[in-house]
């Protein structure tokens, strides 16, 4: 290069208030509204209740906001879930001990799934709205197949675990539910994977611009099939906290895609690709989680909570638009 | 040249296989009835009544996948339909409450409130340039939380004179058939002769190209809503006098928003807009009917009939997609 | 429709108590009333096809009721081939599938359980032009069936939980009512009965809440209204999420109260276990094979209870639990099949 | 001929952290063709958006055959009469070339419905007007047109508004010198038919060739104007604010050309036929030829994108035939291409991560990001800090920058593998002249420290002054080669002659 070095490098950007995520001032004000309502929210009972709660639509938010920061949808995860509670019912069979070798499988089978969405995708090339809306379908078809239509079996407490149970004694907050701490392990560990690693920043690239992320040499296949198959472990991991919850029954999982890409939105994550964050899209799970808490405190009844919450996704992101127009970025 | 270029789409005018393989799939789906009634010896359901019974099992999701061509050639879409559906299925029973008189008016407000909701979904899509997935999807929510609120059952009655709609026949041609055809004319010769055509094709082309071009993008955007959503009220319509009267839960127990998407994408229709039309679309549709039909005839497992569903929905994509050399997302 | 018609709700209060005509011991060929329909001159030959259309079987208790109908079909020489088609819960699906098999002309008898009461009267009435039609579950605006099959009905249902939970509790205390969903008229009136009966018996209903019949989402209901207070007993329309709903007390760290279930194995087991202050109305699924069963009488040109065939509808309570619970069962199960003495029994149930 | 038809005065237009434009003014007359150079980022493009409509000017005022106007749509300006071609095509690629041509504005006929036989006549009239025009059928889908044609779609849809001011930004980018000839030849008819034409451009040739007048923008000040064309070195003077002698690097010594790296033999496929090359360590091969003569399907053949069938590829003495760009990079070959937007770039991503997406792209998907076997982070700063791009931040959104810095930050991508083999396909593509020097120089270097590289350019005194040694291509083989010293005519005849001539 001709000439000498510039004399001074290009700064880091800095954090200003302008840049904060609005999903967590939103967050803020639900929890304070709350809180106003009914003071005992502000008790562990009270805030343990509502992460437990929260959890699986957080942790699949997690993972669906893989899938949609590499520019694709996954609505598989709903009916991944259902497959999940109904298969473990089946195979646990009532046997405490089969929960050992269950959780893996199940796990796997997260996995597996979440690698078929991507396969259909990279090699069929079908685009991931339909494709997922197949598996969508056919995994509802599978879990009625392997159920007869109804679960044959309990799960087990041993597995139940995780969804149920509360960890008592703990200094501070007194209890701690099982799933919180699955919550922050899981949640934990795909931010990680997001924000602080390789994988992470090809997700980015390959939902920002595929064509030019393949001719850098990204694995383009090999990553989107990744992010589907965290998509996937995170339902599986979603299914057995909510199996642990409530039990069984063949349409536990029904709608929650949905949820977990509102959830994704909320926390900023761009639709067809390119930002996302994991983080927000916890944010994003828990200030829907909130919504519908506070909706409940209200009594209202459910027809005015869905309004409620259709207001508040097409709000939520038109205002993000807006941000986004005036910040031009 | 650029890379995208070179290795773009066959050249030339030559057979543009695209363009044909929803007819392609059209006919492997006739032949697979054909040979399924032959092989199981039912050759009874190869008359002309069972070729109508079959045409005539899909007319509201038909009516419906002609107004979710219109938003998908925009490179829009519309999630809210299946509400919609329900909505103006049960507006109109109970403007009618049994009495033929009413009839028209009835009708006019289910239009209306089609054609208002289809402008509320295009102003949120075109001005707040909110994602459209999400846009209708919070208005679907918006309007059956609205709905539940005042009717939780089948309101109003249809009388018989607007039966008609879905019982008459013209000769042993189901009216509503024919009235299904002449709406797909209508909508082809629009797509085909108008300005607006055109203008549809072009925004969902190349929106900056089209606004660059003088034309009204965000007009046009809503225009194609106003067409969806009247559509989706005209299918409710047909519900209502199907069933005889307005129950707030058939729009979404039809699954009209995903299977209308299925179809229009079945049918050759591009997701991301600008390429497509209406004969895919009822190929699609007649698929659709096709496979559904099979399924009966050959006695198929309802769970198993979920599963190949799913299946098929992909493998019919996959059909197509498979020869592009885009990267899909 | 009326799902709160006062003249039908006294109708079935008595038919609770009726004494039923028929075998002692085998509820599904019993009858309430002594109506009668002849079929002696339909001249259907043997065996004849029958044609089921089904609403669905999208939930546990449809799941029993097909087992049910399939296996009796083995104890009729009279019925050769059997077509059944799905509708998978949807109204317009269902009238298409009525369709596809009339256009196919197979059918000679032809079962119908509709997916609603007024979307699918059209339907049958056309049905019936061309051949018998036997209609059972939900029920359609017409009677040109030969015969509609049901247990009392959604009135008996809620009636005899809202009258266990009036007698257990005091005036003013606390109930639950929980309910799957809108607009099936059996559920509607189970509801219209349970709160009428609640509201007489002055109990304060804190609230009645829509579950869609998901476990998670009936214990986050319940778990929310135990943040707000407490709660005496609670009602279920259809008892899928009862031990979800128990659960929702016992993790919160309350007494379980009195409360309303159905026949599902899975209940039944709780409460035997927890010593519970409960009853399970029941719909009973037996229903199903009474279908198959006018089915063949009608091509065997018997007679047969009709315009209407009302069976009767136990509960479960206190002193009859143990013959139900059943550990070998699958937790879904519905006691009260009627099926214990099929040959199949209990492997094409999913029990062993 | 002295009349106005466009003033701008005083116009000033900034964005979130840089000022654009500032206090410019510029003006066109009738019949004249005015060019308007600059470096990158001088904010020529933002001027003639401001002209359009596009965006508005925080200062100033622009005046239209002496009115002021207030553009707020560029389909307003459109209609009062000014067309602009843009960078990139803003055509419809499924549409057919009538279609295009009257996208918008479509003649109507009975009940208001498209006129389709007098829109297919109206095409004919607009395309006879050009050489090749004739050529085109007016029902043929654009998409299958080859991109020099649609160039002249681009330019038809701007004479069939009947504009009277024509702005063209950067439009030989994507043509090579025959097609550039017949561009100029059309650049010509419109002005002599009265149009006011604003040209915009990085090549002093099209200046000498084509300029009655030229503004120099530089940092968003106006730094010279001149009347006719004056000497290049004027021009670049004025843009760069001072002298570039050593525009072309040197060319390689004897010495510094090395054994060869890549060779391939025999090499084909469904656009290639009988590829026998060479490509030495330290030298740097010229691929020229005309539109669709195979340049780019050889790149894309060596890269694994579109991989030879037939033949073999051998690299640093192991043999190969690349399945995937992943491949081919893993071997030791880098490739620049030629469409930065569509495929060069992650526009959302930050400065620094499209520099890192390579590296990365070959370390562990669950390693860290900010370390990578190629490169870590400081070490990818240090290449974009000598590469000179502009930037406020290397974790500025890489789409706020110019083109110019964009392509910049591709390079140092690349350099961080420190590739044996690197194409550039038309590397110098809507840079500026000291950028352009910069490239060169760059390719120079990388020759220099071992590397072989092949340079695809439709820009002919560039292969000539940039390639120690160039291929000529035509029909999908290579059909004469050159050395150092070569004439544009000698290039041009090989690669338009009669194939047995040639062979
Ligand atoms: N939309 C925008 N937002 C922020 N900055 C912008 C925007 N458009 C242009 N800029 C900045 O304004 C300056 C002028 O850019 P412009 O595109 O006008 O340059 P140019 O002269 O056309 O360059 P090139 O020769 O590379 O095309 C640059 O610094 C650029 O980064
Ligand atoms: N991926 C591909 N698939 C099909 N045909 C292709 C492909 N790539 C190139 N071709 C065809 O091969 C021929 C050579 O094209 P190519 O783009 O390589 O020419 P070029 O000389 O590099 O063009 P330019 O001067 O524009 O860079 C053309 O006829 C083109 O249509
Ligand atoms: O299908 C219905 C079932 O869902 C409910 O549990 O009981 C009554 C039936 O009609
Ligand atoms: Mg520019
Ligand atoms: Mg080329």
């Amino acid at each position: 290069m001709t000439g000498s070095p510039t004399a001074s490098r290009p700064g880091t950007g800095g954090w200003s208030l302008a840049g904060i995520n609005p999903v967590w001032p939103l967050l803020a004000a639900l929890v304070a509204a709350i809180v106003f309502m009914n003071p005992g929210f502000a008790e562990p009972t009270g805030y343990m209740n509502f992460l437990k709660r929260a959890a699986p639509l957080a942790i699949l938010a997690a993972g669906q906001v893989y899938v949609i920061t590499s520019g694709g949808f996954d609505l598989s995860q709903g009916s991944l879930i259902t497959l999940v509670v109904v298969g473990s019912s089946m195979l646990t069979d009532n046997d405490p001990a089969a929960t050992a070798w269950v959780i893996p499988v199940m796990l796997a089978i997260g996995l597996g799934v979440g690698a078929v969405n991507g396969a259909i995708v990279c090699f069929l090339r079908v685009p991931s709205l339909i494709a997922t809306l197949g598996t969508m379908i056919t995994l509802n078809g599978l879990a009625f197949l392997w159920s007869g239509g109804a679960p044959r079996g309990y799960l087990p407490d041993t597995f139940r675990f995780f969804g149920r149970e509360l960890i008592h004694d703990v200094p501070l907050v007194r209890f701690v539910p099982v799933s919180v701490i699955v919550l922050v392990v899981v949640v934990g560990a795909l931010a990680w994977a997001m924000h602080r690693t390789n994988l992470g920043r090809m997700v980015h690239a390959i939902g920002d611009n595929p064509v030019a992320a393949r001719l850098a040499g990204v694995p383009v296949n090999r990553v989107r099939v990744t992010a589907f198959m965290l998509s996937g472990l995170s339902a599986a991991i979603a299914g057995i906290l909510l199996g642990g919850f409530a039990g069984v029954s063949t349409d536990v999982g029904t709608g929650y895609e949905l949820e977990a890409i509102t959830a994704a939105v909320l926390g900023g994550a761009q639709l067809l690709g390119g930002r996302g964050s994991v983080p927000a899209a916890l944010g994003g799970a828990l200030a829907l989680t909130a919504i519908f808490t506070l909706l409940n405190f209200l009594g209202l009844p459910q027809p005015v909570r869905q309004v409620v919450q259709g207001l508040i996704l097409i709000a939520a992101v038109a205002l993000a638009m807006h941000r986004r127009k005036r910040t031009g970025t | 040249m650029s890379l995208a270029a070179a290795s773009r789409e066959p050249t030339g005018d030559g057979f543009r296989f695209d363009r044909w393989a929803p007819l392609i799939l059209l006919g492997g789906a006739a032949a697979i009835y054909v040979a399924v009634a032959v092989a199981t010896g039912q050759t009874q359901y190869l008359t002309l009544d069972n070729l109508i019974a079959i045409l005539g099992r899909s007319i509201a999701l038909g009516i419906t996948a002609i107004g979710q061509t219109f938003v998908i050639l925009a490179a829009s879409i519309d999630l809210s339909v299946a509400s919609l559906i329900s909505a103006t299925a049960v507006l109109a029973s109970v403007v009618m409450d049994g009495s033929a008189a009413m009839i028209v008016p009835a009708i006019a407000a289910a239009i209306a409130l089609g054609a208002l909701v289809g402008l509320a979904n295009g102003m949120i899509v075109s001005v707040l340039k909110v994602n459209p997935l999400i846009a209708t999807l919070g208005m679907s929510l918006v309007i059956q939380g609205c709905l539940s609120a005042f009717v939780s059952n089948f309101a109003g009655s249809v009388p018989p004179a607007f039966q008609v709609f879905a019982y008459g026949q013209i000769g042993a041609v189901p009216l509503a058939l024919v009235f299904l055809l002449s709406l797909a004319i209508l909508a082809w010769a629009v797509l085909r002769f108008t300005k607006f055509g055109s203008d549809l094709y072009a925004v969902g082309g190349n929106e900056e190209a089209a606004r660059f071009a003088g034309i009204k993008t965000g007009r046009v955007v809503l225009t194609a809503h106003v067409i969806c959503s009247v559509c989706a009220a005209i299918a409710g319509l047909y519900l209502a006098s199907r069933l005889r009267s307005g129950a707030p839960w058939i729009g979404a127990d039809g699954v009209y928003d995903l299977e209308s998407i299925a179809v229009v994408v079945i049918g050759g229709t591009v997701l991301a807009g600008g390429r497509g039309g209406i004969w895919g679309t009822m190929a699609g549709m007649l698929i659709f009917s096709l496979i559904d039909s099979v399924f009966n005839i050959a006695g198929v497992d309802t769970f198993a009939k979920q599963v190949l569903r799913g299946i098929i929905i992909v493998a019919a994509v996959a059909f197509y997609a498979i020869r592009s050399k885009r990267i899909v997302a | 429709q009326n799902f709160n018609d006062p003249e039908e709700f006294a109708k079935q209060q008595e038919q609770l108590q009726a004494q039923p005509n028929g075998p002692e011991g085998e509820p599904w060929l019993q009858y309430i009333g002594d109506g009668m329909v002849e079929t002696g001159d339909l001249g259907i030959e043997a065996p004849a096809t029958v044609c089921f259309s089904n609403a669905g079987v999208n939930n546990p208790w449809r799941v029993v009721g097909f087992t049910n109908m399939t296996e009796e079909l083995a104890n009729h020489q009279s019925i050769g081939e059997f077509i059944h088609v799905d509708a998978e819960g949807s109204d317009d699906k269902q009238i298409a599938d009525i369709d596809d098999l009339l256009a196919g002309g197979n059918c000679d008898v032809m079962i119908v359980s509709p997916n609603t009461t007024a979307a699918l009267t059209p339907a049958v009435e056309q049905a019936c032009e061309s051949m018998p039609v036997i209609v059972f579950d939900r029920g359609v605006n017409t009677d040109c069936p030969v015969t509609y099959v049901h247990p009392v009905g959604g009135y008996g249902f809620g009636i005899e939980g809202a009258e266990f939970i009036a007698g257990e509790l005091d005036e003013g205390d606390n109930v639950l009512m929980l309910r799957i969903l809108p607009g099936v008229d059996v559920l509607e009136t189970r509801y219209s009965a349970g709160r009428r009966i609640l509201d007489e018996a002055g109990l304060n209903v804190v609230g009645a809440e829509f579950t869609d019949g998901d476990n998670a989402r009936t214990k986050s209901i319940v778990e929310d209204y135990l943040m707000r207070g407490d709660i005496d007993a609670v009602w279920m329309d259809a008892g899928a999420t009862a031990v979800a709903a128990i659960e929702a007390f016992e993790d919160s760290g309350y007494e379980i109260p009195v409360f309303v279930g159905e026949d599902q194995q899975d209940f039944l087991r709780k409460w035997e276990e927890e010593g519970m202050t409960a009853i399970a109305p029941t719909y009973p699924t037996y229903q199903w094979r009474t279908a198959v069963i006018a089915a063949a009488r009608v091509i065997e040109g018997e007679a047969l209870p009709g315009p209407e065939w009302v069976l009767p509808q136990p509960a479960i309570t206190e002193e009859t639990l143990a013959e139900y619970v059943n550990p070998a069962m699958p937790p879904l199960h519905y006691a009260m099949c009627g099926c214990e003495t099929m040959e199949t029994y209990p492997e094409a149930w999913g029990g062993n | 001929m002295t009349d106005r038809v466009i003033e701008m005065r005083g116009i000033t237009k900034t964005f979130p952290g840089v000022r654009a434009l500032s206090d410019v003014s510029f003006d066109v007359r009738a019949g004249e063709v005015q060019a308007l150079v600059g470096e990158n980022g001088a904010g020529k493009s933002t001027l003639i958006k401001i002209l359009s409509g596009v965006y508005r000017a925080d200062e100033g005022e622009v005046r239209l055959r002496g009115e002021t106007v207030h553009f707020s749509h560029p389909v307003e300006s459109l209609r009062a009469g000014i067309a602009v071609i843009y960078q990139e095509f803003s055509l419809l690629p499924e549409r057919s070339v009538a279609q295009n041509l009257f996208l918008g504005r479509e003649p109507r006929g009975r009940f208001g419905l498209i006129d389709t036989g007098r829109m297919r006549a109206e095409t004919r009239k607009v395309l006879d007007l050009f050489a090749i025009g004739g050529r085109i059928d007016p029902d043929r889908i654009v998409g299958t047109l080859d991109v020099a044609t649609q160039q002249m779609v681009e330019i038809a849809k701007a004479v069939s508004h009947e504009a009277r001011v024509i702005v063209m930004d950067e439009p030989t980018a994507a043509l090579n010198d025959a097609e550039c000839e017949e561009l100029f030849a059309t650049v010509d008819r419109l002005r002599e038919r009265g149009a006011a034409i604003i040209y915009i451009t990085h090549r002093m040739r099209e200046i000498t060739r084509l300029a009655d007048r030229v503004t120099v923008l530089k940092d968003g000040e106006v730094a010279a104007r001149f009347d006719g064309a004056p000497d290049p070195d004027a021009i670049v003077h004025a843009m760069v604010g001072r002298d570039i002698d050593d525009f072309y690097a040197p060319p390689a010594r004897a010495d510094e050309i090395g054994e060869p790296v890549l060779i391939v033999t025999g090499g084909g496929n469904a656009s290639l036929r009988d590829i026998d090359l060479t490509v030495r360590a330290g030298e740097i091969v010229g691929l020229s030829g005309i539109q669709g003569a195979g340049r780019v399907a050889l790149a894309m053949a060596l890269f694994g994108q579109e991989p030879f069938e037939r033949g073999e590829i051998t690299l640093n003495g192991a043999r190969s035939t690349f399945r995937s760009p992943r491949a081919a990079i893993a071997a030791g070959i880098g490739l620049l291409p030629g469409d930065r937007k569509s495929e060069g770039l992650v526009l959302m991503q930050s400065v620094r991560d499209n520099g890192m997406l390579t590296p990365r792209a070959f370390s562990s998907l669950w390693s860290s990001h900010r370390r990578t076997a190629a490169a870590d982070i400081g070490r990818i700063d240090d290449l974009l800090d000598r590469m000179e791009i502009r930037a406020a931040s290397y974790d500025q959104e890489i789409r706020a920058l110019s083109g110019g810095n964009q392509q910049k930050a591709i390079v140092a991508r690349w350099l961080s593998m420190r590739p044996k083999v690197l194409i550039f396909i038309e590397p110098t593509r809507g840079i500026d002249v000291n950028a352009k020097a910069g490239i060169y120089h760059l390719m120079r270097d990388l020759a220099r420290e071992g590397a072989g590289i092949v340079m695809i350019s439709s820009d002919l005194p560039e292969v000539i002054g940039a390639a120690d040694r160039i291929l000529v291509m035509q029909e999908g083989r290579i059909v004469a080669e050159f050395g150092r010293g070569a004439s544009e005519q000698d290039i041009m005849h090989a690669a338009t002659a009669d194939m047995e001539n040639a062979a």
